[in-house]
């Protein structure tokens, strides 16, 4: 059968997204025998021309965040060459770590006083805003993540490279996906336009904690804990996301002691995590008195940073650029329908 | 007329605060227009995202009033509206929402006065600060 | 303790006994006072009626020249010129524009200015009770006394800030800390009409004649004012009341400072006492010998 | 698509004044959108009105309806039904709210209409989102709760009763009637108040179907309409109602006087009392403020204001009976207490406390000069005999009440004498050996054994007692006697001796001699003062005090140090004792080091010293006065008492019980070294449990604690402070005294001891001295009552809390306060009741004649927003006219004056009553406010100004009457903030509408009724009281109440089962599926407060008509 061509390309991030696609283990092979890598500067060093020069390809899976004019350019150019677009990780998806920066106004920004010397290479130019891929061209796939764990990865692909494939290889991801992506995945047909890659309840759910009723008294540092190995971690008082972030990680944070950062954006239902987890938090502290209150706030930090560590590009209702086009129900490509049913 | 006209969302207690905003209005006590009144049935139903939502939408104040400590219709859910609000403050203000915009008051229903009163100074405190601008571009 | 003095036109004159009781007193309690040279009239009335840039820069004048004296206040006894430096003071600084019009008549530079001091003033609040009583050689027990404000001294309120406008207190204190039995009275800041001293004298006997009459009624010994004018007209006018009221009034109307330097043990000739028209030695003498006895 | 009906109300002018109407509705109506119609109408709640929705609802098919009119408190229902009858749900409906909100109070027409406009737009967009909901009906309970016993109530809750339905009436005073009860006659028809309200009262007093509760307040209400909790807090009458025969004998014997707040400050009364003969309930009953001060500061609890009143009566005998009640020892204690009544005493605060401990010395020891102090008689002899061991405080203070409950009582003393440390431990010039053998003697007179010389130990053991002896208790009272002894180097050579020890040898004989010598006390305390005066008194040379403190530091009491001082007794501060030195084993001096801190920061005692300042101090003799400890030594393992670390007796700190069933301990042996007073307490507190044990069988705990009064002195407490100087205790002069033994106190006589009775403040009120308990026939009188919480389940509520009158010393240039005979007019109206002070003749205050002329002034307080209330108070018009009328008739030569700004007389038959009084009475009305009441040749003169005359008015009078407007109770805003009422500016309780709902509140089921809704007369009360219960029996006749379907669900498929609802619940309706892992919530429970929509953390509950999307409709509508 046709082998789709399949283009990869990260913009302002770590690259960690790309490396979850290497990080493919010893399914590296299925992966090639199943699509044609036509465009991936950072694994065969491609150039744009050989994109330009190239026929469509079929899915395109931008990783990192829009940051620079090159980004924004190279996300315009995937969505016109390619008949599906993925946004692959937290940057793609919500602006990530990266779209911190937009808590600075652009002129306190440190790096717009560099002045690039003589031989070194100048500075690319800097976008006012980081933003997250969909609010500059519409998306067909999101994949949630820092970095996506490969099992959702390789569900993406079964679904896009129409590879019917064996449950076993998903299995991780099948239970956590919603019950039609998980289904499509192992038909290896492409889901409705807008999935996500991920569960739609929070972290909770599948956090493997004893939870019992909350009583915060006060914020503290995982590393001055001495962390009870069963118990919800906020009720030991360190302030994770998980309550409402978007579940499909498994808890693996939690599991071991971390804290959720929130790196799969917010669950389904709410609209701002931040609000959210300020609501939940808070209305579960141990005071009764306002300077009670005030003493347990005066010790919580970077209050932006730590709600919004990955989605403030996206999900924060006051700093947020709303996506460009509205998710839509209408069946994918055509043509990949056609491979879906191929196989 | 030429004078800005700040939009401040008022989410006012269905026992305490909102009786006292009809007392005001019975007694004529005359207050700025510049309040969008939202009815709920204790300041401990009003979710943090009623408040970005408000500021995402345009209000340029948000004020959140319920019955005094103690005297809550629901035994206690003013104690949850006066646990949230100083976080929720805290991280408003990082996001830029200037000091002013959004309160937290207790006003009983029998303290029409004192409505009014708060009504108009912070109308004015914010019409001071000018119109709520979300941080530029975006 | 130095301060600044401005006596006033009428203290030179009408007022004699004040101004010298005030000095006399003032030397025995060490303070020293320093009296503006060239000081002029205050700009109280007629001035004050005819024309305000006048009245106003004639207080300027002289407040300039307690200024330079360099004290940091000024003791006033004067009911009038108290109240018009007060008010000129006041005046000029919450009013730009007068204050440069005034500069330009008295063609000096007003600084913010002394603290000015009434009479009352002085000796509660800057010399103090409580070392006037350490002072005190001669009680004045047993000896019945009305405060008498007159109407000038503690109004307008809003000028004077000082005691309680309609039911002052402060001579009230002065004159218990002298041991004399201060009797209350609903008279004490009545007018007794000096106003119209010349133009209506009928009307100042009917004024000063109710308090002269009440004053009786309560039994005084002695009437204590602060006001050479009250003093003038209650003191001048009580033949003409006693006739009016058919009865015999010979009440004594003193001034503070003249009771404060009895109590200090000063010779009476000094303090004037012997200038008034109604004598108050007599009855001074008798209280106080009295007392004197029964102590003894 | 949407078919929403928007209909918007003109209410007449009331919105269409301010908001252009047409203009809105002819806006929306233009949007594209789910908007089907817009209508406006004049009146919307009008049935033409109603009737449009309902058409349109029809022809059009709507789904929604949006109304904005007035508050939804207001009409909510009203068109919830309306669009019910025409078929849809009525939650499909939402009301808007741009009359209240908006059109009232905005002043900008163009502003409020874009106001208005927005608030429309968002119920619109609001409502889209509504879906249907489904009610509830709950039954209503049918009793209703009266909250005031004025003539509004009264009506309102007989109406009620007699419907048949049960009325609990709560008043906050002693009686009913409210100020009705106050007045003498009523205009305009002249007939006597009380003639026509006690009939009312004397019904409801006895209708089967009310329960008056007086002295009661309401606390809080939970719950809604028809299912209301109330608590009711309700102070004790201290006199039983069923018991009380109201003959008044009690009055001839209470010896306390207080301003009757009845009788508006015109006559005094006795905290026992019955306002007036008809009052009902007819019973009398005792004000008290709470426990005293003095007695709250005292470890025994002895009734200080009590006793000390009852001296200022002169009852000697009962004052004594009073304090034994809690202290045996009057004389002893009278010498020697430490006093924490005096330092509690709110007579402090104003001169100096009531010399309390001398008057008890002297209650003491006048009993036994005039020989009638005869011990009590024992009421029945009990067989069970009892053990006491020590013959100190607490042992013969067990001993003495012991005896008094009949037990046989034996006590066990290891010395040759009884009174233990005050026998042994207290010099005689403190407490002369013949004062102390008297209360001895009291004790052995009552019958108790007291055995001396008997030690218990081996050969008789507490367990031995018990077992071998028959006793059925022990109580173990044993001193702290043994001195404590530091080891300071050099402490052993020969003239050191210790502090107690030394006392009691020098009291048991064979203490070393001092004589000549000079002697050094080390300490600071009472004993190293007794010790130092001890060793002066036994012929020392000199005696030099050395202690660690500073003078302010010193634990001895001040007076203590200060006869020391005045016995020249030098006290060397901040010394502490390095070593003893000797020469030959004799001692030769002190070797002293300086202390650089006696306390440490948290206060405890803690010394350090700066060992390189040392000086030697020079002496003879060494007393080392530092301390004492309790020696139990005694005890033995048979025994089974349990010991503290500290070495101390281990007891129940309630009931002094000890580990050995039986066996109680107090004192020293529990406390260690303790005071007198204590040591007493703690007696008194085992012999109640001893008691018990013995009767009961278990130690329950039987005299609850009532509270304390407020300790800083209040304004009545200081009118009330008699102007007496404190007496000083007579003492012999130091010179004498430093020589001998003779008692330095030499006691008061009876004239001081009853004036200082008289300079008590009655802080407590009522100071529960017992004389109307042994007055009263019928034994009515329970001091011993104490407040108790009512719970009250009514179906609705009505508040007629009625008013109080303007102070009028706002206005001092009135001189109200300064002159007697410048009175308010409610005063008057005493002064003319039967049953007032001057019993019905109209006299001046200040001498008893009949006033000649008088002169009313109107509007004191009203009509004044500057320096009173801008209201009109509505009644001080007539009630001046009706007064000046009763005024001439009680003396018709009289001349009435009335300085008044307008004549309102509004009200049927009133204005013909003022044109009566004008023109029969001869009153002389003059237009204009008063500047000043003074006095001239000492009457009464006015100065006004005659507005109409145009000119300043001078009149004599013989007595002002100030009409005092009217405002709201003190506590108001209490019983505004326990029933959620609103409150206009003035402080008047808020009606649902002036017009249309004068006695409904926003608060469906809660009335209002009388003055507390606004200034009225008793015809207008009485009507309201009457409507106020109209209002109750509707919802009675209806049964039933709707119920809100507004309440939280959980969406069980979003929950991630965090918890974090669970505990946030109030109603605790919130629980948690272990099956599912998810939140469910109890719908019965829930009242839809939604804090738990709030918290969750992702959304997965939501309230009825309260969802998150509904929300975000409404801001973006109001926004967009």
């Amino acid at each position: 059968m046709k082998k789709k061509r399949l283009a990869i390309y990260t913009g302002t991030g770590c690259k960690a997204c790309e490396h979850a696609i290497l990080d493919l283990h010893y399914q590296v092979n299925p992966l090639t025998r199943g699509a044609d890598l036509c465009f991936w500067p950072y694994l065969l060093g491609s150039t744009w021309n050989e994109l330009e020069k190239a026929e469509r390809c079929d899915v395109a899976i931008y990783a990192g965040a829009i940051r620079t004019a090159a980004d924004a350019e190279a996300a315009a150019r995937l969505r016109d060459k390619a008949d599906l677009l993925v946004a692959l990780g937290a940057c793609a998806a919500f602006g990530g770590l990266p779209g911190l920066i937009n808590l600075v106004p652009p002129a306190d920004r440190s790096e717009s006083d560099q002045t690039p010397d003589a031989e070194g290479p100048a500075l690319p130019e800097a976008r006012e805003k980081v933003a997250a891929v969909p609010s500059l061209v519409p998306v067909d796939y999101i994949v949630p993540g820092c970095p996506p764990p490969q099992n959702f990865l390789w569900a993406l692909l079964q679904c896009l490279l129409g590879r019917p494939g064996l449950l076993s290889r998903i299995s991780f991801a099948a239970h956590r996906l919603p019950e039609a992506l998980a289904q499509a995945a192992t038909a290896g047909i492409p889901p409705r336009r807008g999935a996500v890659f991920a569960g739609e309840r929070a972290v909770c759910a599948s956090c493997s904690r004893i939870k019992q009723e909350k009583r915060f008294t006060t914020a503290k540092r995982p590393q001055f804990l001495e962390l009870d190995e069963g118990l919800c971690l906020l009720e030991q008082g360190l302030v994770c996301a998980g309550v409402a972030t978007r579940e499909g990680c498994g808890g693996l944070c939690t599991g071991v002691g971390a804290p959720c950062r929130g790196c799969y954006g917010k669950a389904e239902n709410i609209i701002d995590p931040g609000a959210k987890l300020v609501s939940a938090i808070s209305s579960t502290f141990d005071a009764e008195k306002p300077d009670e209150v005030a003493k347990i706030v005066g010790d919580m930090v970077d209050l932006s940073g730590t709600f919004y560590r990955y989605t403030l590009a996206s999900q924060c209702l006051l700093a947020a650029a709303p996506p460009v086009a509205a998710e839509s129900d209408s069946p994918a490509a055509p043509e990949a329908l056609a491979a879906g049913e191929e196989a | 007329m030429s004078q800005f006209e700040p939009r401040i969302i008022a989410f006012l207690c269905n026992w305490c605060s909102y009786v006292a905003a009809d007392a005001a209005g019975v007694s004529r006590l005359t207050q700025k227009t510049n309040t969008r009144t939202i009815r709920v049935a204790c300041s401990g139903m009003v979710d943090p995202s009623y408040v970005l939502k408000a500021f995402a939408k345009g209000a340029d104040g948000v004020i959140v009033a319920g019955c005094h400590p103690g005297d809550c219709h629901y035994i206690s859910g003013n104690i949850k509206a006066m646990r949230r609000y100083p976080l929720l403050k805290k991280l408003v203000t990082e996001l830029g929402v200037e000091d002013g915009r959004f309160r937290l008051e207790w006003i009983a229903a029998s303290e029409p006065s004192k409505y009014a009163r708060v009504i108009n100074e912070m109308t004015e405190d914010v019409r001071r600060l000018g119109p709520y601008r979300r941080p530029e571009g975006t | 303790m130095k301060i600044s003095y401005y006596p006033g036109c009428s203290l030179e004159a009408t007022g004699k006994a004040y101004n010298d009781s005030t000095q006399e007193v003032c030397r025995r309690l060490g303070v020293e006072l320093t009296e503006p040279t060239d000081w002029i009239c205050c700009g109280s009335s007629p001035a004050l009626k005819m024309d305000r840039l006048l009245s106003v820069s004639l207080a300027s004048h002289n407040l300039a020249l307690i200024d330079a004296l360099g004290r940091d206040s000024v003791l006033v006894p004067c009911p009038f010129c108290y109240r018009r430096l007060l008010t000129a003071q006041q005046e000029v600084a919450s009013d730009r524009d007068l204050k440069s019009r005034v500069e330009g008549v008295i063609a000096t530079e007003l600084q913010e200015g002394s603290k000015l001091l009434n009479i009352l003033e002085f000796i509660r609040d800057e010399v103090g009770l409580d070392f006037i009583k350490s002072l005190v050689t001669q009680p004045l027990t047993g000896l019945k006394v009305l405060p008498y404000y007159g109407c000038y001294l503690t109004k307008p309120s809003q000028v004077s800030h000082f005691d309680d406008a309609e039911n002052p207190t402060s001579m009230d204190q002065v004159l218990e800390a002298l041991g004399a039995e201060v009797l209350d009275w609903d008279f004490k800041t009545e007018c007794c009409g000096s106003g119209l001293a010349l133009s209506k004298t009928d009307k100042v006997v009917e004024l000063s004649g109710r308090v002269i009459r009440e004053a009786a009624y309560r039994g005084a010994d002695v009437l204590v004012v602060v006001c050479q004018l009250c003093q003038a007209n209650l003191d001048l006018r009580q033949t003409e009341i006693s006739q009016a009221s058919g009865t015999n009034y010979e009440i004594p109307v003193v001034y503070l400072t003249q009771l404060l330097g009895l109590a200090l043990g000063l010779a009476p000739e000094r303090l004037g006492l012997t200038h008034l028209l109604v004598d108050p030695m007599p009855v001074l003498r008798k209280k106080l010998e009295t007392e004197a006895k029964k102590s003894a | 698509m949407k078919k929403i009906g928007v209909y918007i109300c003109q209410c007449g002018t009331n919105i269409a004044g301010k908001v252009d109407v047409a203009k809105i509705a002819e806006e929306i109506g233009a949007e594209q959108g789910d908007v089907a119609v817009c209508r406006y109408y004049k009146y919307m709640c009008s049935e033409p009105g109603q009737k449009m929705i309902r058409d349109d609802i029809e022809a059009l098919k709507l789904d929604h309806v949006v109304e904005a009119s007035c508050s939804p408190k207001m009409h909510e229902p009203t068109f919830r039904n309306c669009v019910a009858m025409a078929g849809m749900n009525p939650y499909q409906f939402e009301m808007v709210n741009i009359r209240e909100h908006c059109s009232w109070v905005s002043e900008d027409s163009e502003l409020a209409t874009q106001k208005a406009k927005d608030l429309v737009k968002a119920g619109i967009s609001r409502v889209s989102h509504h879906r249907p909901l489904q009610i509830e009906t709950k039954p209503v309970t049918k009793s209703v709760l009266v909250v005031g016993g004025g003539i509004a109530g009264i009506t309102a809750a007989l109406k009620v009763a007699n419907a048949g339905y049960p009325v609990y009436l709560v008043e906050k005073e002693e009686i009913i009637g409210g100020r009705m009860a106050q007045f003498d006659k009523t205009f305009p028809t002249m007939d006597c108040a009380g003639c026509t309200l006690t009939p009312k009262t004397s019904e409801v007093g006895r209708h089967p179907n009310i329960e008056i509760l007086t002295k009661s307040e309401i606390q809080e209400v939970e719950g809604f309409v028809g299912n209301f909790k109330v608590r009711v807090r309700q102070q004790p009458r201290y006199v039983s109602t069923e018991k009380c025969t109201g003959c008044g004998d009690c009055l001839q014997v209470c010896p306390v006087n207080l301003k009757s707040s009845f009788e508006v400050g015109l006559a005094t009364r006795h905290p026992i009392s019955r306002p007036f003969p008809q009052a009902i309930p007819n019973t009398f009953s005792i004000i008290r403020a709470g426990m005293p001060p003095c007695q709250a500061a005292c470890p025994a609890g002895v009734n200080a204001q009590g006793y000390m009143t009852l001296a200022g009566a002169g009852k000697f005998a009962e004052a004594l009976a009073l304090v034994r009640q809690r202290m045996p020892f009057a004389s002893a204690c009278g010498r020697i207490c430490v006093r924490p009544c005096e330092t509690a005493c709110k007579r402090g605060q104003i001169d100096a406390p009531l010399a309390i401990c001398q008057t008890k010395r002297f209650l003491g020891d006048y009993a036994v000069e005039q020989a009638m102090d005869t011990p009590p008689p024992i009421p029945e002899e009990r067989p069970e005999r009892i053990a006491i061991v020590g013959a100190g405080p607490s042992g013969m203070t067990a001993a003495y009440y012991l005896r008094q409950q009949g037990y046989q009582v034996t006590v066990f003393e290891k010395l040759p004498v009884a009174g233990g440390m005050l026998a042994v431990g207290i010099p005689e010039y403190r407490l002369p050996k013949d004062v102390l053998g008297r209360e001895v003697d009291y004790v052995r007179q009552m019958g108790v054994d007291i055995r001396l010389n008997s030690p218990i130990g081996p050969g008789m053991t507490i367990n031995d007692l018990l077992t071998r002896d028959g006793y059925k208790a022990v109580f173990v009272g044993i001193g702290a006697t043994q001195a404590v002894r530091l080891p300071v180097p050099g402490a052993e050579a020969q003239g050191v001796l210790w502090g107690v020890d030394y006392l009691k040898d020098v009291r048991l004989g064979g203490a070393p001699s001092v004589a000549g010598k000079r002697v050094a006390v080390i300490g600071g305390g009472n004993v190293a003062m007794d010790v130092a005066r001890t060793a002066l008194r036994e012929g020392a040379a000199a005696v030099t005090t050395i202690c660690l403190e500073a003078a302010d530091e010193m634990p001895a009491n001040a007076w203590e140090v200060q006869e020391a001082e005045e016995e020249s007794i030098p006290i060397v501060h901040r010394r502490g004792v390095k070593q003893v030195l000797a020469a030959d084993g004799q001692v030769t001096g002190l070797e002293l080091k300086a202390v650089s801190r006696v306390f440490d920061a948290e206060g405890r005692f803690a010394p350090e010293y700066l060992e390189d300042q040392v000086e030697t101090h020079d002496t003879d003799v060494v007393i080392f006065a530092i301390g004492q400890k309790t020696e139990v030594s005694f005890l033995s393992e048979a025994d089974g008492v349990q010991l503290t670390e500290r070495g101390l007796i281990q007891v129940d700190p309630e009931t002094l019980a000890t580990s050995r069933p039986g066996v109680f301990a107090g004192g020293d042996a529990v406390l260690g070294p303790a005071t007198f007073v204590q040591a007493v307490a703690q007696g008194r507190k085992a012999a109640v449990a001893i008691h018990n044990f013995l009767q009961y069988g278990h130690l329950r705990i039987v005299e609850p604690q009532e509270r304390a009064v407020d300790p800083a002195v209040t304004e009545e407490e200081r009118l009330r402070a008699k102007p007496i100087p404190r007496h000083p205790m007579p003492v012999l002069d130091p010179a004498t005294r430093k020589t001998s033994y003779a008692e330095i106190e030499l006691g008061f006589s009876p004239e001081a001891a009853t004036e200082e009775g008289l300079r008590c403040l009655e802080c407590g009120l009522c100071c529960q001295c017992g004389e109307c308990v042994r007055k009263c026939g019928p034994g009515a009188v329970e001091l011993n009552q104490t407040e108790c919480l009512r719970e009250l389940e009514v179906g609705a509520i009505i508040v007629a809390t009625g008013i109080k009158t303007f102070d009028p010393k706002a206005y001092p240039e009135y001189g109200f306060g300064k002159y007697p005979d410048v009175i308010t007019n409610l005063q008057f109206e005493r002064l003319c009741n039967a049953s007032g002070p001057t019993g019905g003749k109209l006299l001046k205050p200040s001498d008893g004649t009949v006033p000649k002329s008088i002169a009313f002034i109107q509007c004191v307080g009203s009509r004044d927003p500057a320096r009173g209330l801008s209201q009109c108070s509505k009644v001080c018009c007539m009630i001046s006219a009706k007064q000046l009328s009763i005024f001439k008739h009680f003396n018709p030569e009289g001349q009435a004056y009335v300085f008044y700004i307008d004549n309102r007389a509004g009200g049927k038959g009133y204005e013909e009553f003022l044109r009566r009084v004008i023109e029969e009475d001869q009153a002389h009305y003059i237009r204009g406010r008063v500047a000043k009441v003074f006095q001239e040749g000492g009457r009464l003169v006015l100065r006004a100004e005659d507005s109409l005359a145009g000119g300043i008015v001078e009149v004599e009078a013989d007595m002002v009457v100030l009409a005092t407007g009217l405002v709201p109770q003190d506590d108001y805003l209490n019983v505004a903030r326990a029933l959620n009422l609103a409150a206009d500016k003035n402080g008047f309780f808020l009606e649902l509408h002036p017009k249309l709902g004068p006695v409904e509140t926003s608060l469906s089921g809660i009335y209002l009724a009388g003055a507390a809704q606004g200034p009225k007369d008793i015809p207008e009360s009485v009507a309201q009281g009457g409507a106020a219960a109209a209002e109750v029996l509707t919802l009675f006749a209806r049964g039933q109440v709707q119920v809100e379907p507004t309440i939280a669900l959980v969406d069980a498929s979003a929950c991630t089962g965090c918890k974090t609802c669970v505990g946030l619940c109030a109603y605790r309706a919130i629980s948690f599926s272990e099956e599912q892992k998810v939140a469910v919530i109890n719908e019965a429970l829930c009242q839809g407060c939604g804090t738990c929509a709030a918290a969750c953390p992702t959304a997965a509950i939501e309230v009825q008509q309260f969802t998150p999307e509904q929300i975000f409709a409404q801001i973006e509508g109001m926004l967009g």
